[in-house]
């Protein structure tokens, strides 16, 4: 066990799944010389000269690239910078990568991995870059069937979960968080894989409530639920690490046992992943009475600098939410 | 180039072919068979044939909407036509028509179309790296109109393909027409190949009833794609149809041009002539031919009605929505 | 009044306020020769031949051209087509349009429509064209602060919203169903406009179930209420019509009376807009013991041909829901 | 052409006052001031003056990340350096910092820029149409950088441009550079205003430590522009700094042109010899221009430090999420 900052434990994990299987390649903009536009894979191309391809800025162009290369039999990994850049390959991603198996009715599918930085640095004392840097855009593709969507936060998660996104067969979303590419964490030596099925993680078990924090809110909601037990209220924390598929029975047996549910995330509150976990666990749990509240940053764009801090939901928040709904 | 007999006779045969079978897919839109907007090559098929007939069965071509006489020198006639009725029979069980048919597994190594215009060009370029880097010796050829070169992907294409030197070519079917919007309304350079130019990208352009020509331009191409230089074909050919059958076409103010190329510029007759002249075929031959292939076809369209529709069990298996369904969540 | 194709008006809504405002033009694949891909703008050219644009096949390209005309101080109607070409622009859509009041700190506005046909064919009797052309975007754009979404079904509805979105200042995304171009309804001969605010329409009074249905669900809703009167179930049937700004007040006091809620829908249902009403109307009445269930589509593609209806949601399966719910 | 004398001593102004903000920006990155990437405009400062002297003042520049010296002739210094300090007096209460910053409705005529790059292409396009279609007599120059134009958009926005006629400029400032990666690794032919000829739009090459050559160029241009005519202009220039001040710059393999550029093609030092050599100025001027810039600069700076930051009230203001809050739901 070594700590590891988050940017090595991506590079950890391209590096070793690009030694295991040799139809592994990265491709991105800036992956030569800089090991990426966040040096996320620092080492990899001096490693696997030859499967480490620099690309124009043209992120449409290459990541249909991508989509063809893994339709050819290749597992391209794709890096995108910035999850708000998702945008102008939106169509390689959801009409491209997202269709493959079904329109060849299963006799081709589509590995490929879309890695993209999420969210603001404002929440971690830098000043962030504004509305097309700091999005968090999970939810952007909720709606596309055909996608995986993970995204989670310690650097460990990391790279176990980049590791099964990898070796996964279907095109999946890998969002890491923009403002944690600095945060350490400890990280196993041995090698290990952490599976896309039933990855949430109960960080704190408790009887009173259920949180259940997406991404950057997860250690938010660590300090929330210490704070909390002093008031003598015990959450259960939830981090579901991977959105789609989602671990929906470790969320509902919680909620089915607290009766209270908050879920926070750094995207916008309405039209969020939030709604979605909400929805399913309320229309699981039918019959039951169950309080929910979902925090969320403001509906609005994410301005540039510390203006980041005023939209982002805070310890504070969190504390707040979980006390209204117990006190009810 | 000197072709050999056999060569010459067989693109004559998938050129009538194609003719017909385009004919009769349009009266299949009438009878009610076909059920989506097709969209008929008519008058473009020496295009389709030149293409595939210049290359190897183990290269590769992405079809269009417009160049069925191409998928059918690769796929099973029947399977293709089943797919087009939408029906049990097809090759993806009639869920895919001929905007998203594939042949990856089988043969016919057709590979997974876009129906979102232009995206193909920079997905092909990617498969045909991949195609080099497993050190495989096959190439991709793209196939796309006049209207999909607008979009901006294919420009990206063209950068990243002549970086990474790609076995792929790209053919433009420039008819004309995309939709119901005239050349000169897309761009003010009617030459679309030529942006193709300052990426150091050769490109040809060559007239689309001239079946030979094609051919020995395409020759051309894949020489230079098998060494792995990305280039482009321009065909020059007019749309003779609507966009799609049975599309009001009252837009069109080029019905002379329409009339003069049925005359003058038919590439199956221009190919005919061509071998008449040369005696490797003669009337009673043509006749032959084209009642075979006619009968054929006919016979075909009347098992793909038979057919019955694709059931729920059929299309909705949980592997042809994720590969490894069970990291995709409950359908 | 007189019964009016849903295409007929689109064209007169659009036309009406190219009359009303000069600044209002039209920008689009095929609009001169053809009204546009699906014909929405019949008659259109002929009468502002000035103000009608046809573009090149380049949709990134020519959404932002309407950005920056929009910016420059014209109210443009970006033609998109097919709601799944969406991907192509979204970058114009969602880091162009939806940003510029914000990032100008409110000194310049993006007044800007983007029309598009959204879902599928195969649930008016033809033959779909699959997985590019007939899916189902709302959700897309849920969680993009600054855009407004507008979805409504009869062709009344549509023409007053139409208007309404022309008028307002910010982007809107305007989805007309595109099964539903052929479809006709009684259309007010007087001019009118319907405001995007409050404007969920309660189509049926009922006491024992809330269902909201959305778009091509509307019709299918509405025979399924007729189905359900007669086992004596009284359900209360709203379209929103509008999703963003969602007119929550109608629909959270139709459950708080009815204590059940189903949202149906034709996306697919895993993070679906109706994930955002469900939880909306939950968080809103914590206390209470509500019943609820999204209908949707599969999570899956959409194939061409006649498989679109395996997917969809039938009257059936909003009768059986209901009755579900109502048995509890 | 021929300039008076105060349009070419106007221009020196400006490019030492462009010199001299760049380096005192770099320091305020240095100093903790800036705290956002900062990207320097170090040796390609003309080509910002170019741009901005040749144009009227009713005329709209679209800044690019790495053009403040243009920037600074048109806003308010004071505004745009607590922008970059992200302070409350800056243009946008410094929510906007450099990458949006714009000057809609004051005199600056900044056009909303996009940090997505590439994407203003198309949007001023669109934007230098409508200028046209409102029969104002203005035009529009967007600054784009090499690394940029392989956004396919860029491509569009040409076949657009072209077909519309806009009064639109695009200024390339190929800096041999895109972040980290050099030109040749972005594509094959380093002159990038090719791309724009399929299109039929005049382009032209111009060496950017030549400020009298960039600003003959931007006639030329602006010419064309104000009779619809979109064109290009390519700006060779080389990117001394870092891709960001304080960036880590090893990769960098061309330090001995950067060293050599700094001797031999400096734009101030070629500007001043130029004027010294006409006499028009001497080095007494010179010395006195450069004192009073940095002190001016300096006073600037020490005023935006102490300026507060924003408060939530400022900048999170319902209209400026929505122009019509009414409609835009709940914050
Ligand atoms: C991205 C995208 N935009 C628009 C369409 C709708 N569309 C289908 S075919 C077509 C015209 C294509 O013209 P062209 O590429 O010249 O091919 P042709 O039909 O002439 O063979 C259009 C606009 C589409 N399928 N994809
Ligand atoms: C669409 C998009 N992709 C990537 C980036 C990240 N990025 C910011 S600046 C830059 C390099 C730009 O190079 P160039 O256009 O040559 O401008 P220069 O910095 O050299 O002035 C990149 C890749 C971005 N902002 N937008
Ligand atoms: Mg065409
Ligand atoms: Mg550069």
């Amino acid at each position: 066990m070594a700590k590891m900052y988050l940017n090595r434990a991506i590079a950890a994990a391209v590096a070793e799944e690009m030694a295991r299987d040799e139809r592994v390649f990265l491709l991105g903009e800036d992956i030569i010389n800089c090991g990426g536009g966040l040096s996320t894979y620092l080492g990899v191309p001096e490693k696997f000269p030859d499967r480490c391809l620099d690309m124009p800025i043209a992120e449409a162009g290459y990541t249909y690239f991508g989509v063809g290369a893994a339709v050819a039999g290749l597992r391209p990994i794709v890096d995108l910078m910035f999850s708000d850049f998702a945008t102008i390959c939106s169509d390689a991603i959801s009409n491209g990568s997202a269709k493959v198996a079904f329109s060849t009715q299963g006799k081709c599918g589509c590995p490929i991995v879309f890695v993209m930085a999420n969210g603001g640095r404002g929440t971690y004392g830098n000043f962030g870059s504004g509305c097309h840097h700091s999005q968090c855009v999970e939810s952007w593709f909720q709606n596309v069937p055909g996608l995986k969507v993970v995204a989670p936060y310690y650097p460990a998660d990391v790279k176990g979960l980049l590791k099964a996104s990898i070796r996964d067969d279907d095109p999946v979303i890998f969002l890491f968080h923009e403002g944690s590419t600095g945060v350490s964490g400890i990280v196993p030596d041995e090698e290990y894989v952490i599976p896309l099925t039933n990855a949430a993680n109960i960080l704190q078990e408790g009887d009173d409530i259920t949180i259940v924090a997406i991404q950057s809110m997860v250690p938010i909601a660590v300090k929330a639920v210490e704070t909390l037990k002093k008031s003598g209220i015990n959450a259960e924390l939830i981090d579901p690490r991977v959105l789609i598929p989602l671990d929906e029975k470790k969320i509902i047996d919680s909620v089915r046992k607290t009766g209270k549910l908050v879920v926070v995330q750094e995207a916008p509150r309405r039209g969020s992943f939030g709604g979605e976990i909400v929805s399913t666990v309320v229309e699981k749990l039918n019959g039951q009475n169950i309080s929910v509240k979902r925090l969320g940053s403001l509906n609005a764009p994410i301005g540039n600098g510390m203006v980041e801090y005023f939209l982002v939901p805070k310890e504070e928040d969190i504390v707040n939410a979980v006390k209204e709904l117990c006190q009810k | 180039m000197e072709y050999s007999k056999q060569d010459l006779l067989d693109m004559y045969y998938h050129l009538v072919n194609g003719r017909i079978f385009t004919g009769k897919m349009s009266q299949a839109v009438n009878d009610g068979h076909i059920r989506i907007s097709y969209h008929s090559a008519y008058g473009e098929e020496a295009t389709s044939i030149a293409v595939v007939s210049a290359l190897r069965k183990t290269d590769w071509i992405v079809q269009s909407h417009r160049v069925q006489p191409a998928s059918i020198m690769r796929l099973d006639p029947y399977k293709f036509i089943c797919e087009l009725f939408g029906k049990r029979d097809g090759q993806h069980f009639g869920t895919g028509y001929d905007f998203h048919l594939s042949d990856m597994a089988g043969d016919g190594r057709l590979g997974v179309p876009m129906a979102t215009l232009g995206s193909v060009v920079p997905m092909y370029v990617g498969f045909a790296w991949a195609l080099k880097q497993q050190k495989k010796d096959e190439i991709a050829v793209v196939f796309q109109g006049d209207g999909a070169l607008s979009e901006g992907v294919c420009y990206e294409a063209f950068n990243i393909g002549s970086l990474y030197k790609v076995p792929m070519i790209l053919v433009i079917n420039n008819n004309n027409w995309a939709m119901t919007t005239p050349l000169n309304r897309q761009c003010v350079n009617p030459d679309i190949s030529d942006r193709a130019k300052p990426f150091n990208i050769p490109t040809q352009i060559v007239d689309g009833s001239d079946l030979l020509a094609l051919r020995q331009a395409m020759d051309k191409a894949v020489v230079l794609a098998r060494n792995n230089e990305m280039n482009v074909v321009e065909v020059k050919n007019l749309r003779w149809d609507a966009h799609y059958v049975r599309q009001n076409s009252s837009y069109r103010d080029d019905m002379d041009e329409i009339r003069d190329a049925m005359v003058n510029k038919d590439c199956v007759k221009i190919y005919e002539n061509y071998l008449l002249k040369k005696n490797l075929i003669d009337q009673e031959y043509i006749d032959k031919l084209k009642k075979d292939c006619a009968a054929h076809i006919d016979e075909l369209i009347q098992r793909a009605a038979a057919c019955e529709y694709p059931r729920f069990e059929d299309v909705y298996r949980k592997e042809c929505i994720y590969t490894m369904p069970e990291t995709g969540g409950d359908l």
